[in-house]
């Protein structure tokens, strides 16, 4: 079933350009983090945040797949999702510090940001949660015959959670176009994938007879070809697919995790940054096809740093909401 | 209420006409479940419907209760206005995270943006000798959840009306009708009606007692006032009909009037229900009850299967008219 | 994975009384159930029933593989479970009718019928519900080394319910001694179990590590010489195994469901009493290899009659539970 | 209380000592849940544990809420004595099914014949800033369903002494620990105590009003009640401890002691713990009381993740101060 997928396939009809944004957003996403990381260690962020470094290319690869009005639902490691679907750090960051100009007004925080204008159904703090909803956003697609397509990301841990073998029984018998993509970054908070997963993952998938297909997560390039083409199929008709994108988290499971030597080594750590860095990866895939040139590179982190300083500082001035607030939003229409 | 012209429909019968006609004003509902496409549900509460609307929008589900209830949470978000359907009361365990972790959070969660726009039909009642897991009145854990509607019809006319508007409603809605009544009939006008959520409807005036009973309780509240009419005790019963929104203001009016309270309920007796009702009461009535609030509800029990044991569990006519006498005396 | 086994490769262990014996179990089970639609049929039984008839080879061939002390868990589909596994008739009959004899002193009923000293941790009327129950007994029976197996028998029904999948992991993890046992009647209620059953059903299990076999449900032959594998399998340490076995229902989905025509013909069910009768099968071979003559056949046919007479009588002359036990065996210990 | 030579524990020692002291006991126990082994539980309550007893009986377990609790249902029916771990208390939602149609029936369902003596350890409380799907308090769920028994400690040495009674406990027990109180120190004796489930324990004497109290509101309580005192108002602060077995007595005592009563816990403010025991008390000291029973809850809101607004929806002491002083005045 986990049939590899040439990426220079695709190469003509993506162009160069699309490869320049999907860097952009890669550097975004991690330089958004590492804000998020100095928010919270200098004790200006509420809460605790789960850093998605390192596993950029998943979210991008997929996302750039995506149109605008596609459908995703992410999880307590979201941020990713959300910035590769289309979000603005400055909300983005707004939402973090609980200020009312965040994406939930403040009443969501790190894990449930949601954005209907760029088709974010939500961010989950419940490990397997959104798997019906993003089933349901794909039935209605398909009830209403929008031609819009479904994501649902989740992290290995989230196939400990039976509701997603149910939804997907629904999505194959209905046809849903539907895809479910499955971030093993080996790690369930601190637990390796391997101590409590039996079997073979993506057969977990097939056995519900959807398609499956696996993928070097820190490729970028990788990634968006098997998106296109399982996207180009749900949007057929064609039925759901299960991806298995084989990634990994640089940092700890929540920012307060420094800790790690009792779940994995410090070698692990360093050979992923060093050898499978999703950025690296791509920036010297650029620069040996000359597609771009360092200088070029330098000059989009330059921008995006900037956009990034722009975004924690409106977040960080930006005001609190109100207390009463707090009763608002309960019940819709009312 | 309109009138009726002498038309009668069953519990069950006026379900599945708000269910039709909400169908067809309006092509975004849908209703999903267990066999109740062709099968029509094994209550037979849906029979027909597939064959008006189609298997597209009367949908056989997997016995997947968690899973399907994602899947409305997401078509709702979306678009749609999915009913769920489960099939027994009991089964609502499998489906609280959807319920309450997700459907009753997302529009609060994300600032507003999102809504959930969905029913949860589902059945509650002992006294089918159904045993533990088929007989339960769990709508007490939805009444605690900000987010969610819970709704309690006790008539034909109620149900229709109530389940109308609850399709209409914005909000994550939890519909709960008692098995032993889809057969009771009632008057159902054939004109289009409404009933708003929040309010309360006194089913019988009095002036003795008040006797808020919910769902399957009314009846026996009506029986038991006939009794007590016989006691010569007047006593006025109240159906609150929604549990929340739930019309505080009916409720502690009633008890101001009358000065003595009965609250009924199905579900099991102890943190249930009957609790908060008669909270309400008595810290809105507090200056004007002459005795304490008495709750009725289902014994602190799994429902047992053998019949004299199951008919000991739930509150009858008779025990609530000697509740009633005893504290009118 | 779906391996033939030849099931007279047994013949030589399993001996010709132990043949006569599931004979035996096998039309007790028959004529226990006719006599359950009976007293459904003429008001005497309270409540509802699920009659397990066409299915009989399976609980049979299934507990004839398992020790006295083994587990079982059962479902809403429960008579044929328990009394293949030593149950004693006069009591089933009593519990049906909600009389204090009953196995549960009348609380629980047809679909709770549990019984510590023949290793039924219970029937279950919650689809699925039990697959922890039995896996958390299989646990118990590795942790204290006590050689113990735990058998899970289920509706295909069940294989909606994603608790199944959850616990199926963990049993393959742990390499617990537990056979999930799939019956697959053909119908959940009503609807055609294609309807809403994707994929393939044995590749649910074996996704998840687990051994995964397939046999003909109306051979008990067939049926006990798998469960004797994974049986043996199981006890020596190998792990848990998920057995699917085809079989029919001949009523209605319960007592009550006499007219089927709109989920499936006359013609369907004639077909299999006729040409796929489990007990019907039995008999041909067990004369056809001269292991009985029909006469032998016909006397055990009339002992079980005379007995489940007997029970009938005992359990419909037997008294109520007194009011007072309905607030008793709440809690333990009190 | 045995004399404690001045040894302190936090809440989290607290219950880690109880669970290694039932575990060397006792070989039957063990603990299954998440990222309990090495992790030692993200709060770190289990720190240690593995170490001593092996991973055989402090089980990592995948992320399958119900599937491992439906394992720990039948461990307990066949002779072991599971303690489930459910990280946060949100996720109870998942495990319905298997506590309240499984765990809480066998030994009813079953005449009496099959037992399930297991513990469900989980969460409960707000302002952590975790937002509206890691901040709830449940429990009252549990306390509404006939054959589960639920506890509530408020301090280290409750903590201790009762979860050493649930493990020997013969029935289903949940037992939710308050994230925000891991840290509390109190004062644990160094020599082996139990508390029996079903002694509400008065925290402080009084004689103008009752504060009944669970969990973290105890130390909310107790704070208002230091305030109460400079405003010349004697406040007594009741922990009833175990919500199911509920000690009756001792809160209707109190209540007629001192005719006015507020009742406090953290769960959503609707159809919660505060109602039933604002019932019983209404039920038992009616004729004492001179006030309403007062219910203070958390707001009937998702909790919101902003600081400022979450802070809103629990009781503070200042809160408390100004209710009870409003009805003493
Ligand atoms: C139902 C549920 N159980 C447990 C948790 C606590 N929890 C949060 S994240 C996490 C691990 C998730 O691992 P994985 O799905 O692999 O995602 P990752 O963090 O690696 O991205 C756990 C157990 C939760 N949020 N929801
Ligand atoms: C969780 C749950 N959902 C729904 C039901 C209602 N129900 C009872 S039996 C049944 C069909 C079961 O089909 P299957 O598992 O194939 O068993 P069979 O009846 O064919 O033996 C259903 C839907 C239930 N008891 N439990
Ligand atoms: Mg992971
Ligand atoms: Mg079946």
């Amino acid at each position: 079933m986990a049939t590899a997928v040439d990426p220079s396939q695709l190469d003509s009809q993506t162009g160069n350009e699309r490869w320049l944004r999907m860097y952009r957003r890669m550097f975004t996403i991690r330089t958004f983090e590492e804000q998020v990381n100095d928010l919270y260690t200098r004790a200006l962020m509420p809460g605790l945040a789960h850093l998605y470094i390192g596993e950029e290319a998943v979210a991008v690869g997929i996302c750039e797949a995506l149109a605008p009005d596609d459908y995703i639902t992410s999880t307590h490691r979201g941020h990713g999702h959300c910035l590769a679907k289309g979000a603005a750090p400055d909300r983005m960051f707004a939402e973090l510090l609980g200020k009312e100009a965040g994406y939930c007004k403040g009443k969501g925080g790190s894990m449930h940001i949601a954005d209907p204008a760029t088709g974010n159904l939500g961010a989950n703090a419940i490990v397997g949660g959104s798997a019906g909803i993003a089933t349901g956003a794909a039935f209605t697609a398909k009830r209403l015959k929008t031609g819009q397509v479904s994501v649902c990301f989740f992290g290995e841990g989230a196939l400990g959670q039976g509701s997603l073998y149910e939804v997907m029984n629904m999505a194959s018998l209905w046809k849903l176009p539907v895809i479910y993509v499955c971030e093993n970054n080996l790690y369930n908070e601190y637990t390796h994938y391997s101590e409590v997963t039996a079997g073979d993952i993506l057969a977990r998938g097939t056995a519900f007879g959807l398609a499956g297909e696996s993928v070097d997560g820190q490729d970028v390039r990788a990634v968006h070809a098997a998106a296109r083409k399982l996207v180009a199929r749900a949007r057929a008709g064609e039925g759901p697919a299960m991806l298995l994108a084989n990634t990994y988290r640089y940092y700890g499971h929540h920012v307060g995790d420094v800790s790690r030597d009792y779940y994995r080594s410090k070698q692990e750590e360093q050979q992923w940054k060093a050898e499978r860095d999703p950025i690296q990866i791509l920036s010297d895939w650029l620069c040996g096809q000359k597609i771009a040139d360092r200088a070029r590179l330098d000059e989009i982190q330059a921008e995006v740093k900037a956009q990034i300083d722009q975004a924690v500082e409106f977040a960080t001035r930006s005001r609190y909401p109100n207390v009463d607030q707090v009763e608002q939003d309960v019940y819709a229409g009312e | 209420m309109p009138a009726n012209n002498g038309r009668e429909l069953t519990l069950a019968q006026a379900v599945r006409e708000a269910l039709a006609e909400e169908m067809r004003r309006d092509s975004r509902v849908f209703i999903l479940g267990e066999d109740i496409a062709e099968a029509g549900h094994p209550f037979k509460v849906l029979t027909g419907l597939v064959e008006e609307f189609g298997a597209e929008r009367v949908l056989d589900t997997p016995i997947s209760e968690a899973g399907f209830t994602g899947v409305a949470v997401g078509a709702a978000m979306t678009g749609l206005r999915p009913v769920v359907d489960i099939m027994f009361g009991d089964f609502v365990t499998l489906i609280m995270d959807q319920m309450v972790n997700q459907a009753a959070k997302v529009h609060y969660m994300s600032g507003g943006k999102w809504r959930v726009p969905m029913v949860l039909r589902t059945t509650l009642g002992a006294t089918r000798r159904s045993a533990a897991q088929h007989s339960q009145s769990l709508h007490a854990w939805f009444c605690h959840i900000p987010g969610l509607k819970v709704v309690l019809p006790s008539t034909p006319y109620d149900a229709k009306g109530l389940l109308k508007t609850a399709i209409r409603d914005e909000n994550p809605v939890a519909f709960f009708e008692d098995k032993m009544m889809y057969r009771l009939k009632g008057p159902v006008p054939e004109e289009e009606y409404t009933i708003p959520l929040g309010a309360a409807d006194i089913k019988r005036e009095g002036t003795d007692i008040t006797i808020v009973a919910t769902s399957s309780m009314v009846q026996v509240a009506l029986g038991a006032a006939k009794l007590l009419e016989e006691a010569a005790i007047s006593a006025e019963v109240i159906d609150p009909r929604t549990l929340w929104p739930l019309d505080e203001k009916t409720l502690i009016n009633s008890a101001r009037k009358t000065s003595r309270v009965i609250v009924m309920d199905e579900g099991y007796g102890r943190y249930g229900v009957a609790a908060e009702i008669a909270s309400v009461i008595s810290e809105g009535a507090f200056f004007d009850l002459e005795a304490p609030v008495k709750r009725l509800g289902a014994m602190h029990v799994p429902i047992p299967f053998s019949p004299p044991l199951e008919d000991a569990t739930v509150p009858t006519e008779q025990s609530v008219f000697e509740a009633a006498r005893a504290m009118c005396g």
